[in-house]
């Protein structure tokens, strides 16, 4: 075996070898053997060697390598705990009576319960509303001026952030979303768009080649 | 195959077989094309120079006779492709011809160095995507951390959505509000038996000839698309009446005020 | 005040503050904010100190401290990545037209489609802009004030994270292309302008939604 040859058989010097269980442990959803850092790492390496000296590094700080079975595992420093209590959220789809409601009132904001009947053809449930709100991506706006001066809904800050707009404006319109596949290409009886811009014949974008022809 | 001979091409003459086999080793590849832009950037790196010194004009020629051995063999090339085709044309009778001092607009030396501008911008963002994509990336060659930490956790159920959901909750709605049946707005209609009703009953003193436009009711004139229905159905009830032998009617020109007039019997 | 009573409202040292964020970070899969961690961090807490402290410490190790966007986290140092390939999910094989308009949209953000055609001289299919948005790659950003008001894409935070990148301004070869003149908007000699100059980011006033119910 030539100098070259036995190199490319050596293993990595240990500092190295602790980078590499430090990364995998790391990166692991569970507790990881030496066995299986043995099966990842370089041939010849000697992973209970780099654990410990891991183990020694991470000794006081924030985090700690800790055994949990026959695995290894990082977990924050226990009298740090205080500082993990967040609110971790299971998050579940909203129901689709709740997704078309809020739908309506960014679309259309700000909307009142009737408007949001109507448009969806159906009552809307005490609960859906209560739930958007509880939720705070929406809240009420200003009472319509209309006879009985109901109360009307708009959608919130938290929601805009959620969904990563700017403004509710920024919301494509029907005939984008429609170019973009989301809406049956079907014709429109007497289309009624969400607004001036949602069916604006210029609004359209010219595809960039016919630009080139144009002087 | 090869023991069969030459016979089998049709009695063509190789060179004709070699041309053919040319010819379609290039339109093969016109599926691989992204549109004319990309097949311009294709035959410009045959000239191996600089995109910005790039021959417009040799690049013309490279993608004309490229549409002209397509058409040749009968292949269907997209619509772009052929727009592109008639203005490189243009560009290329352009820039052989003297320029033309009355004629305005740009030159086609602007022209020439737009497109240039074009192809170098596409090739620069194709290496951009191209080094984007040779970046580390997460979860191939870099990792977040593997194991969610549970402690001290305290777990709420949030509802969720994502802005797709909510994108084509709406297309939904309004798909199904597109095919309700559709309910005129009677309030901004006149319909023309409104209209004959009111005719028949001024037309009576109209001896004299008289715009049309002063036969349409009150409160129809100020609202633009009030008064486009009045209008509307004022002129279709017109022409009943002129069917009927009732009016008579008189226009100057196109587009000029309609004047009608009681047609004695 | 007693000395106790002091040494209670009084900020933990430099060093427990690193502790903290180190053990906040590593528990986080998603980037931290340095808003966030103040909130979670005790009165009186430097967290933007601390983490410039924790993140030399963590320079040539296994892990280290990556900004993405507004916020930190701990992610493996990329020439480890072969050690990790049993975590690989396997990402969905993007298109080369996805990839390019990825790009388009990453190189002249805020970018309408009708840009994005222009530049790649074709049509944007439907589906290219639906996976990168469902990628979460890519957002919509304001509405461009010039006429049929489209709307415009922009890169997420998620995007910078895959990339590593801190922001989009550290995106590859940026200040040349720039200087190059390759990022302009430069409309066909002679034809009408549509550069991003006609925007005006405060004229920002809104058609759009709210105009249907109103009469």
């Amino acid at each position: 075996m030539t100098e070259q040859e036995r190199s490319l058989f050596e293993a990595p010097p240990i500092a190295e070898q602790e980078r590499m269980v430090e990364a995998i442990l790391f990166a692991s959803p569970e507790p990881v053997t030496v066995a299986e850092l043995e099966r990842r790492m370089p041939h010849g390496c000697d992973p209970a060697e780099a654990l410990a000296y891991l183990r020694r590094r991470y000794e006081g700080r924030g985090v700690r390598v800790v055994r949990v079975g026959d695995g290894h595992a990082f977990r924050t420093a226990p009298d740090l705990g205080h500082l993990m209590a967040r609110e971790v959220v299971e998050t579940r789809k909203l129901s689709r009576a709740a997704i078309e409601t809020l739908a309506i009132i960014a679309y259309h904001q700000p909307a009142t319960r009737a408007e949001i009947e109507e448009i969806r053809g159906v009552a809307v449930s005490r609960g859906t509303i209560d739930q958007l709100i509880e939720m705070e991506w929406i809240r009420f706006g200003r009472r319509r001026m209309t006879p009985g001066r109901p109360v009307t809904f708009v959608v919130t800050e938290a929601f805009l952030d959620h969904f990563g707009l700017e403004s509710a404006r920024d919301l494509p319109g029907l005939k984008e979303l429609r170019s973009a596949g989301l809406l049956d290409n079907r014709p429109l009886p007497g289309a009624m768009g969400r607004g001036p811009d949602a069916d604006d014949p210029d609004g359209d974008e010219a595809p960039g080649q016919t630009e080139l022809f144009e002087d | 195959m090869a023991a069969t001979g030459a016979d089998d091409w049709d009695g063509m003459t190789p060179e004709r077989v070699a041309e053919r086999r040319a010819a379609e080793a290039l339109i093969v590849d016109v599926d691989g094309f992204e549109g004319p832009l990309d097949l311009l950037l294709t035959l410009s790196r045959t000239q191996k120079v600089d995109l910005r010194r790039i021959s417009v004009l040799q690049l013309a020629e490279q993608y004309l006779s490229f549409v002209d051995r397509a058409k040749a063999l009968r292949i269907e090339l997209a619509a772009d492709y052929l727009v592109m085709a008639a203005w490189l044309a243009f560009l290329k009778s352009r820039l052989l011809l003297p320029p033309d001092p009355a004629e305005a607009g740009p030159s086609a030396e602007d022209l020439a160095a737009h497109l240039a501008f074009q192809l170098e911008r596409l090739a620069a963002m194709r290496e951009a995507a191209a080094r984007l994509m040779a970046r580390d990336q997460k979860g191939r060659d870099f990792f977040a951390r593997g194991a969610p930490d549970d402690r001290g956790v305290v777990r709420h159920v949030r509802w969720t959505a994502s802005l797709l959901d909510l994108m084509q909750a709406y297309a939904r709605i309004r798909t199904k509000d597109e095919f309700r049946p559709f309910v005129m707005d009677r309030h901004h209609v006149y319909t023309m038996d409104e209209a004959l009703d009111r005719m028949r009953g001024l037309i009576g003193f109209a001896g004299d000839w008289t715009d049309l436009a002063s036969y349409l009711p009150e409160g129809w004139t100020a609202d633009p698309a009030r008064r486009r229905s009045a209008t509307a159905a004022t002129f279709a009830a017109t022409l009943e009446l002129a069917k009927r032998g009732l009016v008579e009617l008189r226009q100057s020109e196109t587009f000029a005020p309609i004047s009608i007039r009681r047609k004695d019997p």
